[in-house]
């Protein structure tokens, strides 16, 4: 049974070549993740498998591994099934499918990974197909967004290969991922995993990429990206981490200290964004940051479970709600949607900003007790303030789609579009419904106490927004460029690498010709000097001879 | 005379013979000349096969016939050689169908394989070398039979590159050969033994031994590129692509790193050499010449140069592996042996598709190549990725086992060498994809040979070309997937070093 | 100061004089005459070698005398090819 | 003593003045007229060095025919050719300052190496002399050459008839010389027999006394060059069979004795018991017939038909 | 002995019944010259089994009788000379451009062996200056053959060689004043270091440098050589400057005072590498084919005058082997070397390096003959010029105060690189091939390619060749 883990990564790698060369495969597609989906139901053991590297293992090795299993599974699943119809008259689909077959296949492996090399097989591969994602547009945009996203993944790529091998170092060559979590780290290990894995996860301030990149790509794409891809980096960072090291607790105040701080910055960016798409992925940025202070969170808490509990919750959440919003948003560009529709696009927007009853309302009350637990309960008005701060945004993102949207006449989606975004907007609220895990949480928020403090910086933040809207607040701020120092830095690379230095080893010809010139002359004089050839001769052999005697 | 004492000379034979017989024939006998081409060229391959059985399963393969005092012309057989062998052996066969396809039609192609194929018996006689006299031989021949193949063209830059080349290569030649004979002088020439033979014989002398080492290395050095002797290979690139490919993948680039290995491994030994502390300097050598060369290949617009000057970096991959000194750095610097065979003969062959094909020469003109022949191109993309260190390609495998290596011993600034080339080989590879892949194809090609059918897929060029390119890209991910598995280059290495640091 | 010496010394004299001669002049027929002298003060050399004993030493004479003819033989030649190559050179002009 | 001292010291001054004016007297002709003159000063040394064999053979080749060879190739030598290129301006003498500065310090250094030799004494000589009556010839310079150095001889037969060959590969150069005055001719008709005779008489005597081979072999020559001269003599063409074999026979002669001897008797050129006599009797003749043929034919030089 | 012997009188006969008979036979020759080299290799034969063995001629004893004396090398060299006199016959006699017809080289070729047969055999100081007389006069008798235009070299040839005779006549009337033999090896228990002797032996040691053009007495060489006919030009610098070289080494290995050798050495040694940098400059620089090779010739001479200057140096037997592996291993090379560029030249017209162009294409076995034989003039393994260096560079490096010498070698290598891939890389230049004049003479290519497989070829008989070398030589 083991060996049905293959079949995790390989199903879509196995698909490409159905999708290159036979058209009407392209339908199936979609269905791609589905072995991960029955797999982590039928959960057989791990499969190990020494022919592709020592200490390769597949396998699940905890109940968050599943919950991720099936819920990246999900979102592939779902985005996939959108993609097929939203791509379905894109003359390059082909080449969007080959690089989403890519990205899945690893994404998943890096999921089902219990050894650090498959782990990064699976987060390079997936890293790096993305980039056709991203780039798929073939606008200059999007070429853009592209360029500076390869350029951060590779060097993520190489710090992480380099933490990588820092920390199989420090385990002795086990490659174990379950072993690594009693080994102690060094500092060098810890900053380039920190370094490599944030590029990925895009927390501030390594998120410079992900603004760029995630409104540029299709919808599907956006969506696969902002749920589920950049949480590998979180958990890449949970798995290679020790769960306790003397070293990890001096970092963890910093970490916690940039965690908020991306969450208020994606927000306070975020808001000043004109662009749906990218007003969501800053969205994401902020909530990446959330989920970077969570860790920090799992890494001190006395009882980890819970806080890994709570980690698990959040990507999930954060994955399905950005995945659903991502889509919508794609979505509102091609066609005007009915009321409904719109409803149904609130759901995971409240969600995010937590709204009770939802699985965000869950969520943010787990995160609220677990940093009283921490210790840390002067924080929790600051939480508050982030849920605020997340409506806002959201708000924004969502009123931005508005105004986006087509002059046409509304229509329902196609079903196959309308099941997949549905779901996923409703999977907020159904969720906790389903996962016992997420409603035992979701219960406890309902308590009033906890749905009053979920509430009321949500009705603080709509009033904001009634006072900004009814006064134009936005008017001063409406026209302020931000400085994007990603972008410029790529686009700087890319001249400086194009602008080549003059070749060296080609003097100029008349230099060249002079000194041949030059030379020729002087072995002419030579020449005739040794024309005198007796003489010379002798002279040496006398010279010789003296010196004999002498 | 038992067989497996014959058995190393005929695997230098089968292609020895042809190559010979060739030179005789006439340009218009192409059958024949294919035929023998392909016959020596599979001959090798089964003997090949047959003594990894036979290392496998611990038989000796040695010949010997005297040829100076105290230096035996030996031919030997081991797990080192045979991996040299091995790749030496498959290369060859898919070089020279790729060469058959090249030069159809061209002239002088008599002469061409007939060197080609002198050229393969000496890289192979190279590896099966069993002291440092027959070694020295071999690498001499090397050097004479390659030269005419760089200079095939005949023209103007092929002349250059070719005086260029001699000067650098005879060069370190005569280098190489003079510490061959001081060391001949102080203790002979004995076989090549795991450990090396030096520190029983010679231990203490240490101005000797400092000295052959430095000759031995400067002119191995030549050949495996490293960094003030690299200047002939991009050169070179003016040969035809097959020859390219020939010279970066097996012959003389890993002659030369084949030749470090052996004098590092099997003449001084690790023990003496840690004990004479003569690695670290070639360590920061084959460190800068890994950086100097990816940034030189950064900054060329032809393809094949850009190629050239990768190899240069990535040859030195090999040499820092073996200057680490220790066992899995060992491994990694071995493996990178056959890995890097493998991409970068994928690459030239794809270069020389494109080149062949569409008259691609420039970097420039890449744009939209992977629509008009995608096969190619995605070959080309496993040997870039693979050279950029990008799992599951083969270089992730070795470049793995370097990184490890280099922590294993202490030298933990390795690894900034390992990434920042890493980077700086994307940095050149993947603007190639981008725009291979990603490009604007023009709406005709301008200069399109229609070799094939002429249609993108398996008709997109001439399927000799084709091929050969698609099968060592599928090899080249094909042992690094599969590095764990007993039949990988990967083990031998480790089987190799096993033996090297008596483990 | 004995005769046999002072042969020995003149011709030594001699030799040097027919070795200035070759290595200063250019004119063949000249470097030709030198070569004889150069061999004029051996010959000498050898024949007062040869006086050192009461009787003469006969190997001496013998060999003085196969030199002689040795070096006939050669001015004979060189002579002729001096001229002929002389010739061409004027027929080139 | 003294006298004798006197004229030692005068003939040294005379032949190195002479010897200085013919390197570097101006006229070629002058220069070569002069050598004639060194040739026949030299023969007086060697005879006053008791050495009457080379006295002989300088004063016919040496002085004879060198000069005789000088002579024509000065005639053959158009004006232009004659000066000497250096022989100009005092530059000349600047740049050979070193030279005789040089041709001094050689000089000194060979002076050091002779000064010891007189002391010295030979062990060949000795052998030679008690071996002399083994030799079967009574004159000890003929028994050298022609028995215990006999094989330097017959190499030195060998040079001679390379030279003759060499000078036959030349291309032709000369033009016919003029005809003979009639003075000559009288003279030539009377003195040619005188001298063949004389030739004849030393090759004979050449066994006991001073004489041999190459003297009677130079005489002949300086004969026959008169006679041939003078048209009285027909012209030796290469294809009349028996100037070849006449050339070929002193070399031929003594090769095949050498080979008989080595076959048939004791070694290589070591002349059977009581054969010694004869044999070198019969090889001096065929050897002064063919030294006295081949250097007419160098001095008169019969090319033409060399190159077709 | 008597093998020895009949090698020495076969040439000789030939010559004296070819011009008995006014007889320009090639086939004849070759077929003597088969005869000889059947002697030659009986003499090998003989000496290999019953060791080194002397004759005196005509019976007399020690010091007065000539000597032959037939050692090992001696009996080498005469194989070496039969089996290169034999291959330049066959070519001459096949080639249209060796003047075969219109003159007498054939006889002239056979004297000239005979000539240096005798050399060979001989240890007699005096008897060497008559061989010497005889080879030079052979020698420029052979390159006057190709016409006018080799007269002035000729001529300058034959007053130089003339003038080295009386040099090295003075020194050896020198040696028979002070010691009162002329026989090698009776001088050799005699001599002393003392100023005599000291002078005689210089006086000899310039006239045969001279004579064997070694630096800086080589100047006459190149304009000689490269004016020769192709065949003349082979045999002149295979053989004829070995004869002297063989005298030379004959005296400073066994007559010479030691301490005069080891005084000596040094001087020739660093002859022996000026010798290798500026001839192999003049090799890399000069514009005509066969002054190319003429003056690699100088070059490579410099290789054993080292070899010989350091054996004299250290007193160390071994470099005899390295010597004559050089002397054998050029000579075969060269001759390959000189058939092949003056069958190019021939063909192609011109006498001009660059006219080589494309030649890998034209001529393609001429070229690689060419290419080969340079190949052992660098040293590449496994050429005999490798097994020759290398034995050269072992008591260089065996020693560290012996290690400078080796950058001559690594310089004199490296030159000798540059001439010969300067005329090989320009013919490989396809991009304006200089046609031939007429139809390429396969036969004759693959007959100057003969002696440079040979030479590669002496790799397959490496070990017992320097074992026997090594211990032949005294």
């Amino acid at each position: 049974m083991a060996w049905l883990w293959l079949l995790v990564p390989l199903t879509p790698l196995l698909l490409i070549l159905p999708t290159l060369y036979w058209q009407r495969a392209t339908r199936w597609i979609w269905l791609a993740p589905l072995p991960a989906g029955v797999l982590a139901l039928l959960q057989p053991d791990s499969l190990r498998l020494p022919g592709l590297w020592p200490g390769a293992r597949w396998g699940l090795p905890d109940d968050t591994a599943l919950a991720l299993l099936v819920f990246t599974a999900g979102l592939w699943l779902l985005a996939g099934l959108f993609a097929v119809w939203n791509q379905a008259a894109d003359s390059r689909r082909r080449r969007f499918w080959l690089f989403w077959l890519l990205a899945l296949s690893g994404n998943l492996l890096l999921l089902i990974a219990q050894d650090g090399a498959s782990f990064y097989v699976g987060f390079t591969l997936m890293s790096l197909s993305a980039f056709g994602l991203v780039i798929h547009s073939g606008k200059t945009e999007a070429r853009r967004a592209g360029r500076l996203y390869l350029q951060l993944a590779i060097m993520g790529e190489l710090l992480l290969f380099m933490g990588l091998m820092l920390r199989v170092h420090e385990a002795g060559g086990d490659m174990e991922l379950a072993a690594w979590q009693g080994t102690p780290i060094g500092t060098a290990t810890l900053i380039c995993l920190l370094l490599g894995f944030g590029l990925k996860a895009g927390f501030w301030p390594l998120h410079i990429w992900l603004p760029a990149a995630h409104p540029a790509a299709p919808p599907a794409a956006s969506a696969v990206l902002s749920g589920a891809m950049i949480k590998a980096g979180i958990l890449g960072l949970s798995r290679f981490l020790p769960e306790s090291s003397e070293l990890i607790g001096g970092w963890l105040p910093l970490l916690a200290g940039i965690g908020l701080i991306s969450a208020f910055f994606g927000v306070v960016v975020g808001l000043l964004q004109r662009r749906d798409k990218t007003v969501l992925a800053y969205s994401s940025v902020s909530q990446v940051g959330y989920l970077l202070f969570v860790l920090t969170l799992v890494l001190t808490a006395d009882t980890p479970a819970l806080a890994g509990l709570l980690l698990m919750l959040y990507v999930v959440h954060h994955g399905l709600a950005k995945g659903a919003l991502f889509l919508g948003a794609g979505l509102v560009h091609e066609q005007r949607l009915p009321r409904w529709g719109w409803a149904l696009m609130a759901l995971p927007a409240l969600a995010l900003a937590g709204l009770p009853l939802t699985s965000g309302g869950a969520v943010k009350t787990l995160l609220k007790d677990q940093v009283e637990q921490a210790g840390m309960a002067q924080l929790i008005g600051v939480l508050t303030l982030g849920s605020a701060s997340t409506l806002l945004l959201v708000s924004r993102a969502l009123w931005l789609m508005w105004h986006s949207q087509p002059a046409t006449r509304p229509t329902a989606p196609r079903l196959p579009v309308w099941l997949s975004w549905g779901l996923l907007c409703i999977a907020p609220v159904l969720l906790p419904w389903l996962w016992p895990e997420l409603r035992q949480a979701m219960l406890n928020s309902l308590s009033i106490y906890a749905s009053w403090a979920l509430l009321w910086p949500l009705l603080l933040a709509t009033l904001l927004m009634a006072v900004v809207i009814r006064f134009r607040v936005y008017r001063y701020w409406q026209h302020l460029r931000l400085p994007q120092p990603g972008l410029r830095f790529s686009l700087w690379a890319r001249r400086w690498l194009q602008t080549r230095p003059l070749s060296a080893d080609a003097p100029s010809l008349s230099a060249q010709m002079s000194t041949t010139v030059r030379l020729r002359a002087l072995e002419r004089r030579w020449n005739r000097l040794g024309e005198d050839v007796v003489s010379v001769s002798v002279w040496v052999i006398a010279l010789a001879v003296l010196w004999l005697l002498i | 005379m038992i067989w497996t004492s014959l058995l190393p000379l005929l695997v230098v034979l089968s292609s020895l013979v042809p190559g010979l017989l060739i030179f005789t024939l006439r340009e218009d006998q192409v059958r024949l000349r294919t035929t023998l081409n392909l016959v020596g060229a599979v001959v090798k391959i089964l003997l090949v096969g047959l003594m990894l059985w036979g290392v496998a399963n611990g038989l000796e393969f040695r010949f010997a016939v005297p040829f100076i005092p105290n230096g035996d012309l030996v031919l030997k057989g081991d797990a080192l050689s045979l991996q040299f062998v091995t790749l030496s052996a498959v290369l060859w066969l898919t070089t020279t169908i790729y060469a058959i396809g090249y030069l159809e039609g061209a002239p002088l192609r008599s002469r061409f394989f007939g060197y080609f194929s002198l050229c393969v018996s000496a890289t192979v006689g190279l590896a099966l070398a069993g002291n440092l006299v027959t070694f020295v031989l071999f690498y001499e021949l090397l050097t004479l039979a390659t030269f005419p193949l760089v200079v095939h063209r005949g023209t103007a830059a092929a002349l250059r590159a070719g005086r260029i080349y001699l000067a650098y290569t005879l060069g370190g030649g005569t280098l190489a050969l003079l510490g061959a004979v001081l060391l001949h002088t102080q203790v002979g020439s004995p076989a090549f033994i795991p450990g090396g033979y030096l520190q029983a014989t010679l231990g203490d002398d240490r101005v000797t031994l400092t000295l052959a080492f430095v000759l031995l290395i400067a002119g191995f050095g030549v050949k495996a590129a490293l960094f003030p002797l690299h200047g002939w290979l991009p050169t070179a690139m003016v040969a035809p692509a097959p020859v390219s490919a020939l010279l970066h993948a097996v012959a003389v680039v890993k002659a030369g790193a084949f030749g470090l290995v052996r004098v590092i491994y099997d003449v001084f030994g690790v023990n003496l050499m840690t004990e004479l502390d003569l690695a670290t300097p070639l360590l920061w050598l084959a460190a800068f010449t890994i950086l100097y060369g990816s940034v030189r290949a950064l900054f060329q617009t032809d393809l094949k140069r850009r190629l050239a000057f990768s190899t240069v970096s990535q040859v030195s991959y090999i040499t820092l592996g073996i200057a680490l000194l220790g066992p899995i750095a060992a491994v990694g610097g071995l493996v990178h042996l056959v890995h890097q065979g493998m991409m970068k003969v994928t690459l030239f062959y794809c270069a020389g598709n494109f080149a062949e094909t569409l008259h691609i020469h420039k970097i420039r003109d890449l744009d939209g190549v992977g629509r008009r022949m995608p096969l190619t191109m995605a070959a080309f993309t496993v040997g870039a990725l693979g050279m950029i260190g990008v799992p599951p390609v083969a270089g992730f495998i070795s470049k793995w086992y370097l990184g490890l290596g280099a922590l294993e011993v202490g030298a933990d600034w390795v690894l900034l060498v390992l990434a920042g080339s890493g980077l700086l080989n994307a940095l050149y590879f993947l603007p190639l994809l981008y725009r291979g892949w990603f490009g604007p194809a023009p709406t005709h090609w301008p200069h399109d040979e229609k070799l094939g059918t002429g249609r993108p897929g398996l008709g997109e060029t001439h399927w000799m070309l084709l091929w050969p390119a698609l099968t060592t890209a599928f090899l080249a991910l094909l042992i690094g997937i599969l590095a764990g598995t007993g039949l990988s280059p990967l083990n031998w290495a480790q089987l190799t070093v096993n033996m090297e640091f008596d483990l | 100061m004995t005769q046999v010496l002072f042969y020995l010394i003149l011709g030594v004299a001699l030799w040097v004089l027919g070795l200035h001669g070759l290595i200063r002049l250019h004119q063949p027929i000249r470097r030709i005459i030198s070569v004889n002298i150069m061999g004029s003060g051996v010959f000498m050399v050898m024949v007062a070698l040869a006086r050192r004993s009461e009787d003469p030493d006969p190997v001496m004479h013998a060999l003085v005398v196969t030199g002689l003819v040795v070096a006939i033989s050669a001015t004979a030649f060189a002579l002729r090819l001096a001229v002929t190559g002389q010739r061409s050179e004027e027929d080139r002009e | 003593m003294i006298h004798e001292w006197l004229l030692d010291g005068s003939l040294a001054l005379l032949i190195l003045t002479l010897a200085v004016a013919v390197l570097y007297v101006r006229s070629l002709y002058a220069s070569i007229v002069l050598f004639i003159a060194f040739g026949l000063l030299l023969a007086l040394i060697w005879a006053r060095l008791g050495a009457p064999d080379l006295a002989l053979a300088e004063a016919a080749i040496g002085a004879g025919l060198t000069g005789t060879l000088l002579l024509a190739a000065l005639g053959r030598t158009p004006v232009s050719q004659r000066a000497e290129p250096a022989f100009s301006g005092a530059r000349q003498y600047v740049r050979s300052g070193p030279a005789v500065v040089l041709s001094l310090l050689i000089f000194w250094i060979l002076l050091q190496a002779v000064l010891p030799l007189p002391e010295q004494s030979s062990a060949v000589v000795r052998a030679a002399e008690q071996h002399l009556d083994a030799a079967g010839v009574a004159h000890p310079v003929t028994a050298v050459l022609l028995n215990f150095r006999a094989w330097d001889t017959l190499l030195e037969l060998l040079v001679l008839l390379l030279a003759f060959m060499a000078v036959r590969q030349l291309l032709p150069s000369l033009p016919r010389a003029p005809e003979a005055w009639p003075l000559l001719l009288g003279w030539s008709c009377l003195l040619a027999p005188l001298i063949i005779l004389i030739g004849g008489y030393l090759l004979w005597r050449g066994s006991s006394d001073p004489g041999g081979a190459f003297q009677a072999g130079a005489l002949l020559a300086a004969g026959a060059i008169l006679l041939r001269l003078t048209d009285l003599l027909p012209a030796m063409g290469w294809h009349h069979a028996w100037v070849r074999l006449l050339v070929l026979g002193g070399c031929a002669f003594f090769l095949l004795v050498g080979l008989f001897t080595h076959w048939l008797g004791a070694g290589f050129l070591a002349y059977p018991e009581g054969w010694a006599g004869p044999l070198i009797i019969l090889i001096e003749v065929a050897a002064t017939l063919s030294i006295a043929i081949t250097l007419t034919l160098l001095v008169i030089g019969e090319t033409r038909e060399v190159r077709g | 002995m008597t093998a020895a012997l009949a090698a020495l009188l076969i040439p000789l006969f030939t010559a004296l019944g070819l011009l008995l008979l006014r007889s320009r036979s090639g086939p004849l020759v070759i077929l003597t010259s088969l005869a000889t080299l059947a002697a030659a290799c009986w003499a090998l034969v003989e000496v290999t089994t019953s060791g080194p063995q002397s004759l005196h001629l005509g019976d007399w004893p020690e010091p007065l009788a000539i000597r032959f004396q037939l050692q090992p090398i001696t009996a080498l060299l005469l194989v070496f000379t039969a089996l290169i006199h034999l291959l330049v016959a066959v070519y001459a006699a096949r080639s249209r451009h060796c003047r075969t017809r219109d003159t007498d080289y054939w006889p002239l070729s056979c004297l000239l062996q005979g000539s240096l047969n005798a050399l060979w055999l001989s240890s007699d100081l005096f008897n060497w200056y008559v061989t010497l007389e005889l080879l030079g006069l052979a020698a420029v008798a052979l390159v006057a053959l190709s016409g006018r235009k080799a007269y002035g070299p000729a001529l300058n040839y034959l007053l130089l060689s003339l003038g080295a005779s009386l040099v090295y006549l003075l020194g050896v009337a020198l040696i028979y004043g002070r010691y009162g033999v002329l026989d090698i090896t009776l001088l050799a228990t005699q001599t002393e270091a003392d100023q005599s002797t000291r002078v005689a032996f210089w006086l000899m040691t310039l006239g045969l440098m001279l004579k064997a053009a070694l630096w800086p007495l080589h100047l006459w060489l190149p304009k000689a050589h490269a004016s020769a006919p192709t065949a003349v030009s082979a045999l002149l610098s295979a053989l004829v400057v070995k004869g002297p070289l063989f005298i030379l080494w004959r005296l400073w290995s066994e007559a010479a005072p030691v301490e005069l050798a080891i005084e000596t050495g040094p001087l020739l040694a660093i002859a022996g590498v000026a010798a290798l940098l500026l001839g192999g400059w003049s090799a890399l620089r000069t514009p005509w084919l066969k002054s190319l090779v003429a003056y690699s010739t100088v070059a490579q001479l410099g290789y054993a005058l080292m070899a010989l200057g350091l054996l004299m140096h250290w007193q160390l037997p071994a470099l005899d082997a390295a010597l004559w592996l050089f002397v054998l291993a050029h000579g075969l090379a060269k001759a390959s070397m000189f058939l092949a560029a003056g069958e190019l030249q021939a063909t192609l017209g011109s006498k001009r390096v660059s006219a080589l162009r494309g030649t890998t294409e034209t001529m393609p076995v001429a070229m690689f003959a060419f290419a080969v034989a340079g190949g052992s003039l660098i040293g590449l393994p496994p050429s005999g010029g490798f097994l020759a260096k290398w034995m050269l560079l072992e008591p260089m490096l065996g020693q560290s105060e012996h290690w400078p010498w080796v950058a001559g070698i690594l310089l004199g290598t490296l030159i000798s690189a540059g001439y010969v891939f300067r005329v090989v890389a320009l013919a490989f230049d396809r991009a304006d091939p200089v046609p031939p004049d007429f139809k390429p003479d396969r036969f004759a290519h693959w007959l100057a390619m003969l002696p440079a497989l040979v030479v590669w070829g002496l790799a397959l008989v490496s070990q017992p060749l320097i074992a026997w070398l090594t211990g032949a030589t005294p």
